[in-house]
């Protein structure tokens, strides 16, 4: 069989050679983010010399399911897989564990009764990335030195997405137990992840709330949107309205050294050397964490000059 | 029956069977909706040199929506439907920022221009392949767009790799974001658009055409129309339009989302062409009612960021709302609800001829059915 | 004499559409074991009165009662179930499914639920066969032309089958016999007889007086939706019919009857040469001088109107050219043959004529508009006053430009098709049965505008059912048998309809 | 030529004369014979070309059929509303509906799952229903009477929970785990299930009088009518048919991922319709055969497995290559199709 590597996965020659060969089912290309991820598992893979079978779900569970169906019958050695969702996996994964292949999970977690299905998870936490968002909120309003209460818009991902759900739950969470008194969400409404649903959804905020003081947006696009539309209104973003968002992708960063977001919350899609590393260990035989986190911090506005540069997406 | 009160009433009933009569009627409702949830809602004020509202906000993010409805009814009204047109707003987007992300000075008018030509000649090509499919092919027009609706987000996300392009052009920015005469620039490319396409099919004889080959394609054929050339004009004429709506979407974040750019925005038109008035079995079409249903469809969308509709109940909102449009368009429906007053025309034959006894004509609860020929 | 009970009564029956009235206060009744006529001009009211009946549309006044009930049908499907059993003026079955199927959908032979194919195939091939039909009763309904649907929905209609239908007691035929030749008239006439005498009440509508006179017993009639008078057949002669149905003295009749056919016409305008389908019809060869009526007469299926689509391009000749004025047409399209000025009236107005959804004066100016292209739209005057002319000249009614034509009845459709191709003052016009379902005095009207059409100078192509009308008008007649050209005779005192028939059986020229 | 005409088996049909051999073939069997062969060469092609990577297995066929189970399913009803000459766009969302539903009734309601399970089949016939009813008596277009539906049944399933709701009960993984041997591989429930469906499907639209009644008022729904079909019962029947389908492909997905998500099987009632019209039925209603629509998932999910296969494409090389195939299938088709009836 002919295999053209197409610049990406290199060549390879089937079973025979000792390559180790990934199969890895990527959730979509949703976003920037999404594939700036998919970037840096490709050429991590590359650079590691391994045999790289990758595919695209476009955000369907069924496509991941058929990938890793896939990938058993063609026997690769490692599966690794970003869920669309967190349900719904044990049969495929029983399959995998029957054919002796080890399962890595990237980017979240599955739901499972069965621990043994999956060898670890490479990524984040999205709960935790709200909480994050809470925290440094306290941060920038003091900066602000904003006193008394304050009202929040939030701009939430694409509704039933888990990060969505997520991130507004672990922001929730801190704002419940923390500042029950003082702040509240006054308005929340999707804007899909987009930066056109971010602006649509702000102008319309304004409209009905004029006197908003923050705003949370579960990712940089949304912000960015927001932004545009907190400036047609008439009103300095980062100043009349402060900004916190999620991701840290490279628009944000911009975003934020010109002072129109007040902090970021980084989610770092570039996990593909640390998966790589996992790959090899599994495949060696090594034991692993069960959750490896990956490397990422938060950003104020006054670190956001530095930063800038290190942004590869 | 001259008295004044009958004048009145006929009046009245002259107006509710204007066939715009229950699309506006859906809008006035819906923006006054708002009223309760946003006391300013119509009040519109100067800001930064430019008038700044909720009407003003509806008219500007509604404006690829009207572009892309009015290009669908023309291919509508032609009996087919396209599917595409998404991926044709994304694709443009992506070319046309992805070349001005190129240029050395970003706000060059000449390289602007240049890179919109890019995209709307990429945008005619979407068209003119829908249209060979369509018309020379013979390909049911669902699939033969289903091929580019595909394909295309992925050639977007291919110009753009993937990422979301972001530009800092000052002229590009004004199609679809900026402001002239104080208005959003949009507002006006809306305009000539609109009047462009009214002229065309009304001005010229393309709009009998169009719906003498939607409403019977064999009698067409047989009345030597080239309904060949028509189809593949309708097509290249709605991509086009999406690819003009594609600009705005771009222009209007100064950024080119190859995936999320104009998602699921077919739906959308289709559904602004259906509550304007026009069949999807193809024939007669309404441009008019077709910017309005794009109206109604924006206002709805604000108006469930305005009143705080919590979002796991957006769609239940959507839907509840187009069915209640539906409805109410539905000769039948207004039958049967409010009886005969608002029924079908018959009703309104009857009230004008002097003649007829009135006592019977009420019982004219049921609408004819819809005859063919015969 | 004491009069049997009706078995359908219908009194004050009051029918609106949207600014026409078009049944006001109708009587009508309908006895067991007769054969009753429903008169009147195009537009008077007949297909109405027929659908309020069974229930297509509903009533806005007035009483039905069947067998001494009074009822109100919401769908002909209840009506059929109460034993009404209606072939409506326009072909109305599924072009999609079998011969066999339309003729029995909605009552297939079944056992155990499970429909008996076979069976169906059979019984359905015995009825066809007994209306003197020879077709393949698998095939798709839309494998055969006009004339044989039309027969096909007067089999289902006969036939009660088993299941639901409790027997026939009503049988409505409305226009029926509007593109049957005679034999298949005779036959079913031979049909209607027999259900007659079993007891069956038939009404039945016709513009054709012959078959009215031949058949009917009794006969109600209509004008501009008010009810004229009913009367019994023998009592009232075909003149008098006329000057009922039309509510004036009568004149134009006669007048044709003596018009004299111009003897000479012009120099060769278009000439077929080894024209041909496989499938469709075999080589012929075709000469159309200018000014002349060329009468295609031949029986159902023979293939007039498979020449006709030929010769205009509408389907794709696989031998033979054609040339206009000694120039070769290429004939991949209708565009093709109307650039060459030749126009093509189809039979079938619902299939291939009408767009029912645009007005007339849409429908009207359509192929005019056509040949000009979109660019160069009928300036609105000439448009307005162009279509104005010929709703007069064909008397359309109701006379609104703006009325949308799937609305019209159905002789009046007849005319806007007519009126389309008449305004592109074409060289050639083929008029494939245009007097179908035309009212007699508007058929008088429309053979009249023939003859002066050939007269300054415009070739027809005229497909009748009727041969009398084909002799009457033409200069030469060409006969087809199983679909060829056998013959060509030119018109003249000793050509008659027997002599034609005799031809069409022969086969060839004598 | 005839083809840009909207239904070829009106009027241009005509002409032809009913010869031995169209009947035979039939020009409406046709495209489902085009699209069997296709089906295979497509499979060859592919077997040629990763034959080292495993495709050779008898299971990779049948994983065809379970994985794509579901989709038959749902085709299926979506080959009953376009053979009536409709539509249906609710299919995907009542999908989604339907997992969520019983998840939420199974895990959060403490419901046995068989009463979930015809609850939940009920819900789905009875949206189908109400759809038609809509339909048929307000004469409001399907497009967007089940538009509407799409919008209300995903809305319905974000606001019984937006997360996902895991399915723990025993039965449905041991269910779901369930293979069936066939000698050469095996198959899943979900795969046999929807193997019957389209059994039950074929000789409902062939043998029973509801079946050709469907085809009556798909080819002309006005003849039907006048004919004194009870095109208005038929219709409303169809689409509560497509309901009831699309909540079987719910609960055959739900098998299948063990879970309910509010965001499951979005879009994929265009996966259904292009199946049903790949599969060869028209449009315009009135013509065409379930078996065709076999074929047409059968073609779809083979596009999915060989891009799988090929395991180098990007994410947006993925978009291409589908669209690309499956316009290359499309024109082929057509192709041949067009040739055998000039
Ligand atoms: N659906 C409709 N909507 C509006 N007007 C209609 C409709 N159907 C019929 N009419 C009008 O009702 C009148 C009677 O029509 P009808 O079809 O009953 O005539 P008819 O006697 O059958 O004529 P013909 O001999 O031409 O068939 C006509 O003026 C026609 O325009
Ligand atoms: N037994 C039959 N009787 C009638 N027509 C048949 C029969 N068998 C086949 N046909 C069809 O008749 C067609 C020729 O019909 P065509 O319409 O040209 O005839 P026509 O003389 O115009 O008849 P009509 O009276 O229907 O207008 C052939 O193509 C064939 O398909
Ligand atoms: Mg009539
Ligand atoms: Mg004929």
């Amino acid at each position: 069989a002919k295999e053209d590597g197409g610049g990406t996965g290199g060549s390879s020659g089937g079973g025979g050679d000792k390559k180790i060969t990934l199969g890895f089912s990527q959730v979509g290309s949703e976003s920037g983010w999404r594939s700036a991820n998919t970037d840096s598992i490709k050429s991590a893979a590359k650079e590691a010399g391994y045999n790289l079978k990758f595919s695209d779900a476009q955000q369907k569970q069924e496509n991941q399911i058929s990938a890793i169906r896939s990938y058993i019958a063609q026997k690769v050695d490692v599966i690794a897989f970003s869920p669309v969702v967190v349900t719904g996996w044990d049969a495929v994964l029983k399959e995998a564990k029957a054919a002796k292949i080890p399962v890595i999970l990237t980017d979240r977690s599955v739901e499972t009764k069965d621990e043994s299905l999956f060898v670890t998870l490479v990524g984040s936490d999205f709960t935790d990335e709200g909480r994050r968002a809470a925290k440094i909120l306290e941060k920038v309003l003091e900066k602000a030195g904003h006193k008394g209460k304050v009202k929040i818009a939030q701009l939430e991902g694409t509704t039933g997405a888990a990060p969505a759900i997520e991130r507004a739950k672990g922001f929730k969470e801190v704002m419940d137990a923390e500042h029950k008194d003082d702040w509240k969400i006054v308005v929340s409404q999707t804007g899909d992840f987009t930066r056109a649903g971010g602006k649509q959804v702000m102008a319309a905020f304004l409209q009905s709330n004029p006197d908003i003081d923050v705003l949370f947006a579960h990712n940089d696009d949304m912000g960015i949107g927001a932004i545009q539309a907190i400036e047609a209104a008439g009103k300095k973003p980062g100043k009349d309205i402060l900004i916190v968002t999620v991701d840290g992708v490279k628009d944000g960063f911009i975003a934020m050294s010109e002072g129109k977001i007040n902090a970021i919350v980084e989610c770092n899609p570039l996990l593909g050397p640390q998966l790589m590393e996992v790959v090899q260990t599994v495949k060696d035989g090594g034991t692993v964490d069960r959750w490896i986190k990956t490397k990422e911090s938060d950003f104020m506005q006054d670190q956001a000059k530095d930063a800038l540069p290190t942004r590869k997406y | 029956m001259s008295t004044p009160s009958a004048a009145t009433t006929s009046r009245w009933r002259t107006l509710t069977h204007h066939h715009l009569f229950w699309p506006v009627a859906v809008l006035v409702a819906l923006l006054l909706v708002n009223v309760p949830f946003t006391p300013d809602f119509f009040s519109i004020k100067m800001t930064d040199g430019h008038l700044y509202g909720s009407l003003v906000s509806i008219v500007l993010f509604g404006s690829p929506l009207i572009l892309v409805a009015v290009g669908m009814t023309l291919v509508i009204a032609t009996g087919g439907i396209d599917l595409s047109v998404g991926a044709v707003v994304a694709i443009t987007g992506a070319l046309t920022c992805s070349y001005i992300s190129d240029q050395a000075d970003q706000n060059a008018l000449s390289g602007v221009f240049l890179a919109m030509g890019i995209g709307l000649v990429a945008a005619v090509v979407c068209g003119l392949w829908n249209g060979f499919l369509v018309a020379r092919m013979g390909i049911q027009p669902i699939i033969a767009t289903l091929i580019i609706m595909v394909a295309g987000r992925g050639v977007a996300q291919l110009i753009t790799d993937g990422q979301i392009i972001t530009i800092n052009s000052e002229p590009y920015k004004l199609i679809g974001g900026g402001y002239w005469l104080t208005l959003p620039f949009s507002i006006f490319v809306v305009a000539v658009v609109v009047a462009v396409t009214v002229a065309l099919t009304r001005r010229t004889a393309l709009g009998l055409l169009v719906e003498s080959v939607g409403g019977n394609a064999e009698a067409s054929r047989l009345v030597g129309i080239r309904s060949r050339r028509i189809k593949i004009m309708v097509y290249v004429f709605c991509a086009l339009c999406a690819g003009i709506a594609g600009l705005m979407i771009s222009s209007n974040t100064s950024a080119a989302d190859g995936n999320n750019a104009g998602l699921w925005i077919e739906l959308d038109a289709i559904l602004a062409v259906v509550i304007g008035g026009t069949s999807l079995l193809g024939g007669r079409f309404s441009i008019g009612g077709t910017v309005i249903g794009a109206l109604v469809i924006q206002t709805l969308t604000t108006t469930i960021y305005t009143i705080g509709v919590p979002t796991q109940t957006n769609l239940v909102f959507k839907a509840a709302v187009v069915i209640v449009v539906c409805l109410l368009q539905s000769p039948k429906f207004r039958a049967k609800v409010f009886g005969a007053k608002f029924g079908p025309k018959s009703g309104a034959a009857s009230g004008g001829s002097a003649a007829t006894e009135p006592a019977k004509t009420v019982t004219t609860a049921e609408a004819a059915p819809k005859m063919e020929v015969s | 004499m004491a009069e049997p009970r009706p078995v359908l009564e219908m009194t004050g029956i009051v029918k609106e559409f949207p600014g026409v009235r078009a049944l006001s206060g109708v009587d009508f009744r309908l006895f067991p074991g007769e054969i009753h006529a429903l008169m009147g001009e195009n537009g008077a009211g007949k297909s109405t009165l027929i659908k309020v009946l069974t229930g297509v549309y509903s009533l806005d006044g007035g009483t039905i009662t069947l067998d001494g009930k009074s009822v109100r049908f919401a769908s002909p499907l209840q009506a059929q179930q109460a034993g009404i059993n209606t072939v409506y003026q326009e072909v109305n079955l599924c072009p999609n499914l079998s011969v066999a199927e339309n003729i029995f959908i909605g009552r297939e032979p079944t056992r155990f639920g499970r429909i008996q194919w076979k069976r169906m195939r059979k019984e359905a091939a015995e009825l066809v066969d007994r209306l003197g039909l020879d077709i393949d009763v698998s095939a798709p309904l839309s494998a055969y032309p006009l004339a044989v649907q039309q027969l096909v929905a007067i089999v289902r209609s006969v036939s009660t089958g088993d299941g639901e239908g409790q027997g026939t007691k009503v049988l409505v035929l409305d226009e029926p016999t509007s593109s049957l030749d005679r034999d298949e008239v005779l036959e079913l006439f031979r049909l209607m007889r027999r259900l007659k005498d079993d007891g069956v009440a038939i009404l039945f509508v016709s513009h054709f007086l012959d078959q009215i006179y031949e058949i009917c017993d009794r006969m109600t009639v209509l004008r501009n939706g008010t009810l004229v008078g009913e009367h019994m057949v023998s009592d009232l002669d075909q003149v008098g019919l006329i000057e009922l149905m039309i509510g004036k003295e009568l004149g134009k009749l006669e007048e044709l009857h003596e018009h004299q056919l111009r003897a000479d016409v012009g120099e060769t305008l278009l000439h077929a040469e080894g024209l041909g389908r496989t499938g469709g019809i075999a080589p012929f060869d075709l000469e159309i001088k200018k000014g002349e009526v060329v009468g295609l007469a031949g029986l159902l299926g023979s293939g007039r109107t498979e020449l006709a689509r030929l010769l205009f391009g509408a389907d794709q000749p696989d031998s033979g050219k054609v040339t206009v004025d000694g120039k070769q047409v290429p004939m991949n399209a209708p565009n093709d043959a109307i650039g060459a000025g030749v126009a093509f009236c189809s039979e079938n107005r619902k299939a291939e004529g009408l767009v029912p959804d645009l007005t007339v004066r849409e429908n009207i100016i359509l192929a005019l508009q056509a040949a000009r292209g979109w660019t160069r739209p009928i300036p609105a005057a000439q448009r307005d006053e162009l279509v104005a002319k010929y709703i007069k000249a064909l008397d359309i009614r109701p006379a609104n430009p703006e009325a949308r034509v799937g609305q019209l009845s159905g002789g009046n459709q007849q005319k806007v098709l007519l009126a389309r191709w008449l305004i592109t003052q074409p060289r050639l016009l083929i008029l494939d049965e245009p007097t179908r379902g035309i009212d007699i005095g508007a058929k008088a009207e429309i053979q009249k505008l023939v003859v002066s059409l050939s007269e300054d100078g415009m070739s027809v192509l005229y497909i009748a059912a009727e041969l009398e009308e084909v002799l009457r008008l033409s200069h030469t007649i060409g006969v087809l048998r199983d679909r060829k050209l056998v013959a060509r005779l030119t018109n003249g005192p000793e050509i008659t309809t027997s002599k034609i028939l005799e031809t069409i059986a022969s086969g060839e020229h004598q | 030529m005839s083809a840009t005409t909207q239904t070829p088996t009106a009027p241009d049909s005509r002409t032809t004369p009913p010869s031995k051999l169209a009947t035979l073939l039939g020009d409406r069997r046709l495209p489902v014979l085009v699209t069997a062969t296709l089906f295979l060469a497509m499979y060859i092609a592919g077997l040629s070309r990763y034959q080292n990577y495993g495709f050779g297995e008898p299971q990779v066929f049948l994983n065809l059929f379970i994985d794509n189970g579901y989709l038959l399913v749902a085709a299926v009803g979506a080959t009953f509303v376009i053979l009536s000459g409709g539509i249906d766009l609710s299919v995907g969302s009542v999908i989604g509906f339907t997992t969520m539903f019983t998840a939420w009734l199974v895990e959060r309601q403490g419901m046995p799952l068989p009463l979930a399970v015809l609850l939940a089949l009920g819900v789905g016939a009875f949206g189908g229903f109400l759809m038609g009813y809509v339909i048929h008596n307000f004469e409001i277009q399907p497009f967007i009477v089940t538009l509407a539906g799409l919008f209300l049944f995903r809305g319905l399933c974000l606001v019984i929970s937006k997360e996902s709701i895991s399915i723990g009960d025993s039965s449905v993984s041991s269910l779901a785990q369930t293979r069936v041997s066939l000698g050469l591989g095996e198959l899943s429930i979900g795969a046999i299930a929807a193997l019957v469906v389209i059994a039950v499907a074929f000789y409902v639209l062939h043998y029973t009088r509801f079946g050709r009644r469907v085809y009556a008022i798909g080819g002309n729904e006005q003849s039907a009518m006048l004919m004194g079909l009870p095109q208005g019962r038929t219709k409303i029947a169809v689409y509560t048919v497509s309901g009831f389908c699309s909540a079987l492909a719910g609960l055959l997905f739900m098998l299948y991922i063990q879970s309910g998500d509010p965001l499951h099987a979005v879009g994929m009632e265009l996966d259904a319709i292009a199946a049903t019209v790949i599969g060869g039925t028209l449009l315009t209603g009135g013509s065409g055969y379930v078996i065709g629509t076999l074929f047409g998932v059968l073609v779809l999910g083979l596009i999915k497995s060989l891009i799988q296969f090929e395991g180098t494409l990007s994410s947006w090389w993925t978009k291409i290559a589908t669209g690309v195939l499956l316009c290359a299938f499309i024109l082929i088709q057509r192709a041949m199709t067009a040739r055998k009836k000039t």
